[in-house]
C-alpha cells in the first residue's frame, strides 16, 4: 500500500524525478525551485522523455541539471534561450518545454528574445528564477535590480527596475504568474497550471541569491519575499481525470479558470480583488506596486485564446520531426512540373 | 506615326569594315531603380535564351528601393562565356544622370541607344548613336501615370528587337512569362515593344554589326536564379525547419521557400510538413536553427555577411555541442554594411573559423544554379551526418542573376539523416549509449532526440566542458580527448564533402585553383590563356575543408594561381596554411570592387605573373 | 593542548638522502571553492613572497559559485621560474573528493598534509603524509559558524609555515594586507594559524626537506594581477568611457576601474572625468564604447570569448568607420562557453580577423604584469592614433593570478590623441578637408568631432561604402581605393605596435616563437633545453599584425618552433601567413587543456622534434 | 525686412537646416519627418554644430542624410542605434542628439536596446519612422504590423504587433509621443517638446511606406492616418525667451507642462480627457486602443523627475571629451602612492 501510493500515475516514484546533486551554494532559491518543479512534474504524471528542458547561462541556467534527470536538457548561451525553445518545440509539437532562466538572462541580455518568443506564444513554461543579480558573476546588478540597490564598488543604483511580468504583458502573454521559491505550496500549484496552459506561460519567481543579494533591503531576499509577498488567491489545480465535487464555496470568493486542455484552476480570493481575465487589472496591480509596498503573487494574467506558434504555423499533427523522408522529399513528379514551368 | 524620324546620326570613323557580330556581345542597360526595368531587361534575356543563345544578365543596382542608377548587364555569347565584360557593345542610356559615364564605357565600335528628349551631347565618335522617340511611344500607349516608367523601358526592348533581330515572338512569349498571367499588363507591354519595334523599323537606318540568329546551344535549359535553386534543393533536401531575417542579398532564397514549400509540402488537409519562422533578428534566427536541429529536424537559414556577424557566438555553440545547422550565406561587399547590393567573396576565412576559440566549420561554394540546387540537399546531409554547422557560401551574382542551366536533376540518394538512436536502438543497447563516445571512429557519436521514448535517451546538451557522457566536466583530459576528436571529425569531413572539380592539362606549367562564381570567368581566361600559347590546369574547390586532391594539384604544377574576389586573397591563405611546403609558389590573384572578375582582369594578372616568372 | 598528536605517519622508502629542498618546489592546495580557501593561498603566497623568494600562484577553480573541487599552485622558484609544474612537491589535501587523485599528483618524495579526520587511505610510499588536527584547531578558535570553513584552511597556513620555515610574522602581515583592515577577522584567522604553528611544532616530526629561506629576490616588488594592472594601465592612459558587462575572466579589470577610477579620477566636487556603464549585453557594450569613440572619448571594455563573438559586427563596423575602441580579451577556454575558469590562448584569429568581409585588426599580447599596465594606455593611443579597434588579448593565468612586478612605471609619452582637427584646424583650412583623404601617406585620416563648433566639420560616419569625402558611394574604384587604403593603414600599424622582444643566441639551430603567458614557461624551458646541449633563440611577439623582425628571426634559424596555448597553432598560422616562403620549417608546438603551459611539456616537445630533424 | 525675417536666432536660414536630396520612394513618410526636423530645429534656433543624428540600417535610417546636412551623423548597425547614441551622449553631454530609427530596428532586432536606453534615460530625441513593414528590405512584416495583415508570401499576421509606446512608458520612458507623418503641424510641436526633454523623449511616428504598406486597411497609410488619427490636444511649444502673453481659455481646456530647461508646452484639449503626467492614464489610453478603431496621437505621457544617464554618473560639467589631457591622466604621485600601497 505504502509503496504503490508513493508512485504516480505512470507507476513513477518522487525520486524517478530528480535530478543530480546541485552544485548550487547552501540556500539557493535556485535550489528550491528545482525541488517544487519535480514535484509539479510528478504530481502531474509528465512523462519524463516528452520533457525538454531549456536554458540559458547563469546560476539558474545551470540548474536544469538539478531537475527532472532523466529528461532531454538543452543548456544554451546566455540570454538565448528563448530562441532554442522556439526551433525545438516547433519542430516536436509534442514535447513538453520548461524553460528557466535568471533575470540576467532574460531582462538584460535576453530582453528581446524573452518578449518576441511571447509575442509569438510558444507553447512552454517559462520560468524566471528572479534575484535581481547575476549570480554567476558575482553580484553585478541585473535589470530587474531595484532602484536604490547598493552596487558592488559603491553607488545606489539609479536605473529603475523592468518588471518582467508587466512585460510580459504588454508583450501579449497569455499566462502571467509571480511567485516566491520560499512558497513552495503556491508556486507548486502555479506551475501545474502553467503546465496546462496553451502558448507560453510565464512564471516569474522570486528566488533569493544567499550569496550575493540577500542583504537587508533587498527585495529579492527570503525576509523581504515573506514579508511583502501578497498572494491574491489560493490556487487549486484540477487535473482533467478527477471529477471533484464542487465545494460549497461563499458567493465571490472562488474563481475558476478552465484551460485548455479541460484542467480546472480554482482561484480562491484572499488577497485584494482581482479577476485574472482582466489584462488591464493585471496591468494596474502592477503599477500600483510600484511604491515597493508589497508585490502580488499568483495568477496574475491569463488568457487561453491566443493560437500557438505551432497553430499560427498550420502544422501537420504529427511533430515534424517523426515525419518520414517519404513525407519531407516531394516527388519526381513534383520536380518535373517545376523544372517544365521554369522553361 | 507623328513620331519624328530619328536617325542614326553618327558613324563611327574608326570602324571601317562592317562584318557582322553575331551572338557575342554584351549589352548594358542604364537605367534609375524603382523604374521597373527588370521586366524589360529579363525580357530581353529571356528572348535571346529562347533562341538558343547562351546568355547571362547582371543587375547591378544601388541599395535603396527607387531612384538610383542601375545597370543590367546582358552578356550574348554563342560560346557560352557567361562572365561579365568590362564593357559593353551596346549601351541603352535610359539614366540621363549617368550617361556621361556610361558612354564612356562602350566598346569601340559599339552602339548606344538613348531617348530623344536626353539632349545628348555626342562625345565619341567611334560609337553609333541611336535616338528613340521614348515619350511620344509612351504618350501613345495610352498607360497611366503610375505605369509610365515601366512602359517606357519597352521602348528600349522594342528598339532593341529590331535591331538586333530578336524574334518579336520571343519578346511576346518573354512577356507572357514575366506577367505570369496578368494579361492586361502584358498586353500593355508589348504592345508598346511592338510600336518601338515598327517604329525603329521605318525610322531606323541599322549601321551596326550587332546581330542576333537563332541557334540551339540552350535547349532544353532553364534560365534561374542561384537563391531559388537553393531553395528547391533545400525543398528537395527535405529541410523542415526555416527561420531567417531578411537581409539582400539572401531574402530571395527564403521567399522562394515561402512560394514552393506550399505548394510542395502541403498535406491533404492544408497541413505543412515544414515551418518558415520570421525571426527578430539573426541572433533568434540561429539560435531557433539550432534549437530545431537539436531537436531533430533539418533546419537552415539564409543571411549575408551582417547576419553571419551576429551568428557567431551560436556558430561556435552549435560546432561544440555538435548540433546540425545549415546556414546559406549570399555574399555581398564587405566589411561591415558595405555595399549590400554588389558582391564578393569575401566571407570564407570568417565562415571557416566562426566563433570565438578553435575551431574550423564545413562550408560549401556552388559555382552554378545545378550545385545551388545539389548543395541545397547536401549541406543538410553533411550536417545531420556530422552533427555540426554547415555554411553554404554562395554571392549575390550567383544568387540573384539568372544563368541558364540543365533542368533539376531529382536526387538519387535517400536523405541522410545521420547516427541518431531510436528507443528501439536503445533497448537493443540496453540503455548503454554515450552521447560523445567515437564508436565508429570516425570522430561522429550517436546522438538521440528530444521526445524519444526510451528512460536511457536523455542526455544534457551544452557548450561548456563535458566528457563522452555529455557531463559537465573541467578535467583537462576530458578536454583535450574531446577537441581531439572534433578534429578527428573535421578529417573525416575531408573525405565526405564535395570534392573539387579538376581539369588537369598536359604540360601545363600553370594550375589555376578558383571557386564559386569566378567559374565562367575563369573558364573564359584559361581559353584565352591558352590561344596565346599558355596553358593551364583549374582546380575548382566546392567545400573546405581543403583536403588531398588539392594537395596533388599543387604539387604538379609549377605555379599556382588562386583566383579569387576579396582582397586578402583569403583562400589562398587558406591553401598555403593546407600546403605549407608549397606556400611560396602560390600566388594570391584577388580583386574586389564590387563586381564579378572578368576573364580579362584574370588573362591580365596571369599574364602579368608568368612574365615575371619567365624573367 | 587536547589535540591528539598526529605524527608523519610514512617515511618515503624511495628517498634515501634528504638532502634540504631550498626555495624550489610547488605547492598545492586542493579545497573546495565557495570555502574562502583564496585568503588562505594568498597569505602563504605573500608571505613567501615577502621573504624575498618569487612566488607565483595560480588559481585553478571550477565555473560555480561553491562546492567544487578547487586547487591553488604555488610556485616558489629561488631562480625566478615561475611557469606552472605539472606536479607538485607539496599537496594540501583538504578536498576529500579530490584527494585520490590530487595524491597521485605529488612528486616523489613530496609530502601530503590533510585533516586527520580524512582518514585517508595512504597509498603512496613515496609521498611523506602528515595529519593536521583541523576540527579541533577550528573549534578551539571560537568562530562562528559561517566562519568555520575560512578558519579551517589557517590550519594549513600555520602548518605549512611551521614546516617550511615560514616566519610567522610575514604570515601575519599578509593577513592584515589581505584583509585589509579588518581587524577582528583578521585577528582570528592570524590566531589558527599560530594555533597551528604551535601545534605543529610541539607534534610533527618534519621528515622532508622542503624549506623556505629568506633571500632577496623579490625586494621592491609587488604581487599583483594582471587585470588590476591593465585597469591602472588604462587609467594612466586616460580612459575616459568604459562599457562593460559582466564574464569571467574579464570581469576584474572592470572592477578595478570601478575601484580606482573614483579616486584618482574624480574632480575636488566628486564628479567624475570618467563613465563607467554596465550594459546590457556585449552588443551595447561594444556600441557605447565605438559610440563614445566616435565622439572623441578613449573609450574601452573587457569581456571573454563569448563576449568578443557577439561584437563581431560592430568590431567590423568600426573598423571600416575608422572609429577608436579597444577591447581588452581576457582569453578563457573556447569554442563556446567551453571553460569559463581555465585559460587558453585560443581567440587569437578570431580577434585578428573579426567581423565578416575583409579586414584585420591591431592586436596587443601582454606577457606579463608590467605589460599588462604599459599596454593599458598604449592600447587607447594605438586605437585613437590608427583610429580603428584594438584588441588586447591577455588571459585567465595572466588576468585572475598574482605575480611578482616591479613598480608600475609613470608613462613618459603623452597621450597621443591621433588626428584630430579642432575648430582652428578647420578655420586654418578654410573649411577644406575630407574624412577619408590620406593627406599623410600612412593611411590614416583626419577626423572631426560632433560638437566641433565650424560649420565645416561635420561628416557623415557609416559601415557601407564611401568615398574620401565621406559621401555614401557604390562606385567600385571608391571602394578599392579606401580597402586599399585601409590596407595601407594596417601595414603602416607594424611599424608602430609593440615590436617583438627578441634573443639571438649565436649558433642556435632553433629558434622559438611564443608570445603572452607562455613566456615563464618558455623561459624556463630554454635553460633546461641549454643544459641539455640545446641552445635556442627566442622571439615573443607582443602584437598583431606581424612585421618585418620576425621575418630577420625566421630566417636566421633553421628550425622554428611555434609554442601557444591552442589546438590549431593559430598563431602559427599567421606566421605561416606572413612568411610562406619558410612555411614549411615552421613548426606548431600547440596544447590546450585549460591550463598554463609548462616548461616540461615545452622541453619534451622541442627535444621530440629535434631528435627527428636530426634523424 | 523680408531677409531677416526668415531667418533664425542664429542667423540661420530654413535652407541651412536641409540636408541632401532624398533618395527615398517619391511620397515616403520619412521624407516627410525629415523635412518637419528641419523645420522644428530651424524654429528652435538649434546651433548645427552641436547636433548629433544617429541611426540604425532602414530607410528609415538612411534618412539622416536628408535633414539636417551640416550635422555630424552616424549611421550604425541595424538595431543599434541606442547603444552608439548612450556612448556618445556620455562622453559629449553638450550635444544635441537626434536618433532615427524604424519599427524594425527598434521593434524587432533592437527591442532590447531600445528598452534598455530608455531606462538608462539617455538624453536624446528618439524618432521612431514606423510603416510597419521593412521598408528596405522590400516589406516583409515588422514587430509593429498589424495582427491580420497580408503577408508577402500569402497567409496573414497572426503575431500581435508591438504598442512601442506602451513599451516606451512601461521600460521608464519620461517623454512619449505619437504623430502622424502627414500632420505636420503637430509632429513639428512635438518635435521642439522633445528637444526641450530632460531624458530620453520618444516620438513614434507613423510614416507610410507608400510602396510595401500603404494597402487598404493597413494601419500605417496616410488614409488609415489621416481617418483614424486622434489628436488629444494641440500643442503650443513656448520657447523659454518669450514671454507670451496667456490668452483667457475656458477652464479645464489648457494644461501647461513645464519641462526641465524652462520651457512650456501647453495643451490645448480638443480630443478626449487625458493628463499626459498620469503614467496609468497613458497605458490605459493605449489599451483602449487595441480594438483598432483609433489612435491616439499627441503627448501621451511626460515626466521631467528622472535623472538622465549622465547625472547618473555624476560627470563633470564639461562635456568629458573636451577635458584637457592633465585632467585625465592621474599625478605621478598618485601612482607612487599606489604602488606603495600595493607593496
Ligand atoms: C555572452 C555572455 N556574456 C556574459 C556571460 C557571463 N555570464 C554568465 S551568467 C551571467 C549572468 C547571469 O545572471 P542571471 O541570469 O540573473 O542568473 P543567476 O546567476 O543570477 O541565476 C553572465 C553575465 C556569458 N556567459 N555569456
Ligand atoms: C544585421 C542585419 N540584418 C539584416 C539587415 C537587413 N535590413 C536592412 S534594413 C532592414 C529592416 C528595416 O526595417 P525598418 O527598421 O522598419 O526600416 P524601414 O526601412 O521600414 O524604414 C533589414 C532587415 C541588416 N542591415 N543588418
Ligand atoms: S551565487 Fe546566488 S544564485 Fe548562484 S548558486 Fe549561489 S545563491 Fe544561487
Ligand atoms: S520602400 Fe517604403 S520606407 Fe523605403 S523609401 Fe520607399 S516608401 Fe519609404
Ligand atoms: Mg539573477
Ligand atoms: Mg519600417
Amino acid at each position: 500500500m505504502t509503496t504503490t501510493a508513493t508512485l504516480n500515475r505512470l507507476g513513477l516514484s518522487k525520486t524517478d524525478y530528480n535530478g543530480a546533486p546541485s552544485t548550487l551554494c547552501n540556500g539557493c532559491g535556485h535550489y528550491s525551485i528545482a525541488n517544487i518543479i519535480n514535484g509539479a512534474a510528478y504530481d502531474l504524471s509528465l512523462d519524463l522523455t516528452r520533457i525538454a528542458k531549456f536554458s540559458g547561462i547563469g546560476c539558474s541556467s545551470k540548474s536544469p541539471t538539478y531537475f527532472l534527470g532523466r529528461s532531454h536538457s538543452i543548456n544554451g548561451l546566455h540570454g538565448r534561450m528563448p530562441s532554442l525553445a522556439t526551433g525545438a518545440t516547433t519542430v516536436n509539437r509534442d514535447l513538453v518545454a520548461i524553460g528557466v532562466s535568471g533575470d540576467g538572462d532574460t531582462g538584460s541580455i535576453g530582453l528581446g528574445q524573452f518578449k518576441h518568443l511571447l509575442r509569438r506564444n510558444v507553447d512552454m513554461v517559462y520560468i524566471i528564477e528572479n534575484n535581481g543579480v547575476y549570480g554567476l558573476t558575482k553580484g553585478q546588478l541585473s535589470a530587474t535590480a531595484d532602484l536604490g540597490q547598493k552596487m558592488k564598488h559603491g553607488g545606489l543604483n539609479e536605473t529603475p527596475p523592468l518588471d518582467l511580468c508587466l512585460e510580459a504583458i504588454v508583450a501579449g502573454c497569455g499566462f502571467v504568474a509571480r511567485s516566491f521559491a520560499g512558497d513552495a505550496r503556491q508556486l507548486q500549484s502555479l506551475l501545474k497550471a502553467a503546465f496546462s496552459h496553451h502558448g507560453t506561460a510565464v512564471v516569474n519567481v522570486i528566488s533569493p541569491c544567499v550569496t550575493f543579494n540577500s542583504g537587508e533591503g533587498s527585495t529579492k531576499s527570503y525576509i523581504w519575499a515573506k514579508e511583502h509577498g501578497l498572494p491574491l488567491h489560493e490556487i487549486g489545480f484540477i487535473p482533467l481525470e478527477h471529477d471533484e465535487i464542487r465545494a460549497d464555496y461563499e458567493p465571490g470568493t472562488i474563481r475558476e479558470v478552465t484551460m485548455h486542455d479541460g484542467t480546472v484552476i480554482r482561484l480562491k480570493k484572499i488577497g485584494q480583488e482581482h479577476d485574472p481575465a482582466d489584462r488591464m487589472a493585471a496591468i494596474k496591480l502592477l503599477e500600483d506596486e510600484r511604491d515597493g509596498q508589497f508585490f502580488a503573487t499568483g495568477l496574475l494574467y491569463v488568457n487561453e485564446e491566443r493560437w500557438t506558434l505551432v497553430e499560427q504555423a498550420k502544422l501537420v499533427d504529427m511533430p515534424l520531426v517523426q515525419l518520414p523522408n517519404e513525407r519531407l522529399r516531394p516527388s519526381k513528379a513534383a520536380l518535373d512540373q517545376i523544372n517544365a514551368e521554369l522553361t | 506615326m507623328t513620331v519624328t524620324s530619328s536617325m542614326a546620326h553618327s558613324t563611327p570613323s574608326t570602324v571601317v569594315d562592317r562584318v557582322p557580330i553575331v551572338n557575342d556581345f554584351s549589352i548594358t542597360t542604364a537605367t534609375v531603380n524603382g523604374s521597373g526595368s527588370q521586366t524589360a531587361n529579363n525580357t530581353l534575356l529571356r528572348a535571346i535564351h529562347k533562341m538558343g543563345v547562351p546568355v547571362n544578365g547582371k543587375n547591378i543596382f544601388p541599395s535603396n528601393i527607387q531612384g538610383l542608377p542601375t545597370w543590367f548587364t546582358i552578356r550574348v555569347s554563342k560560346d557560352g562565356y557567361l562572365a561579365r565584360c568590362e564593357q559593353a557593345e551596346i549601351l541603352v542610356a535610359m539614366n540621363k544622370a549617368s550617361s556621361m559615364e556610361d558612354i564612356q564605357n562602350i566598346v569601340s565600335g559599339g552602339i548606344c541607344l538613348y531617348p530623344a528628349d536626353f539632349q545628348l551631347p555626342i562625345m565619341r565618335d567611334d560609337v553609333t548613336f541611336y535616338q528613340m522617340p521614348v515619350n511620344e511611344l509612351v504618350m501613345q500607349s495610352g498607360a497611366e501615370a503610375k505605369l509610365k516608367p515601366y512602359v517606357a523601358n519597352m521602348v528600349y526592348v522594342g528598339t532593341l528587337a529590331y535591331l538586333l533581330n530578336i524574334d518579336l515572338a520571343e519578346i511576346e512569349a518573354a512577356l507572357s512569362y514575366n506577367f505570369n498571367g496578368k494579361q492586361k499588363a502584358m498586353e500593355l507591354n508589348y504592345a508598346t515593344a511592338k510600336a518601338a519595334y515598327d517604329w525603329a523599323d521605318a525610322n531606323l537606318d541599322k549601321i551596326d554589326p550587332f546581330r542576333i540568329e537563332r541557334m540551339s546551344k540552350t535547349a532544353g535549359t532553364l534560365l534561374i536564379d542561384g537563391n531559388t535553386a537553393a531553395a528547391l534543393g533545400a525543398i528537395f533536401g527535405g529541410v523542415q525547419f526555416v527561420a531567417w531575417y531578411p537581409i539582400t542579398p539572401s531574402t530571395s532564397i527564403v521567399d522562394n521557400l515561402s512560394e514552393y514549400l506550399p505548394k510542395l509540402r502541403r498535406e491533404a488537409d492544408g497541413k505543412a510538413t515544414y515551418a518558415i519562422v520570421q525571426a527578430e533578428d539573426e541572433l533568434a534566427v540561429i539560435g531557433m536553427v539550432v534549437g530545431a536541429g537539436w531537436a531533430g529536424a533539418r533546419s537552415m537559414t539564409a543571411t549575408s555577411g551582417p547576419g553571419l556577424s551576429l551568428m557567431t557566438e551560436f556558430v561556435g555553440y552549435a560546432y561544440f555541442a555538435e548540433i546540425p545547422a545549415v546556414i546559406w550565406d549570399v555574399q555581398r561587399m564587405g566589411p561591415s554594411t558595405g555595399l549590400p547590393t554588389r558582391v564578393a567573396q569575401d566571407d570564407l576565412l570568417t565562415a571557416y573559423t566562426l566563433g570565438h576559440g578553435d575551431g574550423r566549420h564545413v562550408c560549401l561554394i556552388p559555382a552554378s544554379i545545378a550545385e545551388c540546387f545539389e548543395f541545397g540537399g547536401t549541406a543538410l546531409d553533411l550536417a545531420e551526418r556530422l552533427q555540426t554547422p554547415v555554411i553554404v557560401l554562395s554571392d549575390l551574382d550567383l544568387g540573384l542573376n539568372l544563368w541558364p542551366t540543365r533542368p533539376f536533376e531529382y536526387p538519387t540518394k535517400p536523405l541522410d539523416r545521420g547516427k541518431v538512436l531510436s528507443a528501439e536502438d536503445l533497448t537493443r543497447l540496453q540503455g548503454e549509449w554515450q552521447r560523445y563516445a567515437d564508436i565508429d571512429g570516425d570522430g561522429i557519436c550517436y546522438r538521440t532526440l528530444p521526445g524519444t521514448n526510451h528512460p536511457a535517451a536523455a542526455y544534457f546538451t551544452r557548450g561548456t566542458g563535458h566528457n563522452e557522457a555529455a557531463g559537465y566536466s573541467e578535467r583537462p583530459e576530458d578536454w583535450s580527448a574531446n577537441l581531439s576528436r572534433l578534429a578527428k571529425k573535421h578529417d573525416y569531413a575531408r573525405t565526405i564533402i564535395p570534392a573539387p572539380v579538376t581539369e588537369l592539362v598536359d604540360g601545363a606549367g600553370a594550375g589555376i585553383i578558383s571557386y564559386g562564381t569566378n567559374d565562367p570567368a575563369v573558364q573564359e581566361a584559361r581559353d584565352i590563356l591558352k590561344a596565346a600559347g599558355i596553358s593551364t590546369s583549374y582546380l575548382r574547390l566546392r567545400a573546405l575543408p581543403l583536403e588531398s586532391k588539392l594537395t596533388e594539384f599543387i604539387q604538379r604544377h609549377k605555379r599556382i594561381y588562386v583566383i579569387e574576389n576579396n582582397l586578402d586573397g583569403q583562400m589562398h591563405s587558406l591553401i598555403q596554411l593546407h600546403t605549407p611546403a608549397d606556400a611560396d609558389r602560390i600566388i594570391s590573384v584577388a580583386k574586389c570592387d564590387g563586381l564579378p572578375l572578368t576573364a580579362h582582369w584574370i588573362r591580365e594578372s596571369i599574364v602579368a605573373h608568368e612574365a615575371k616568372e619567365q624573367a
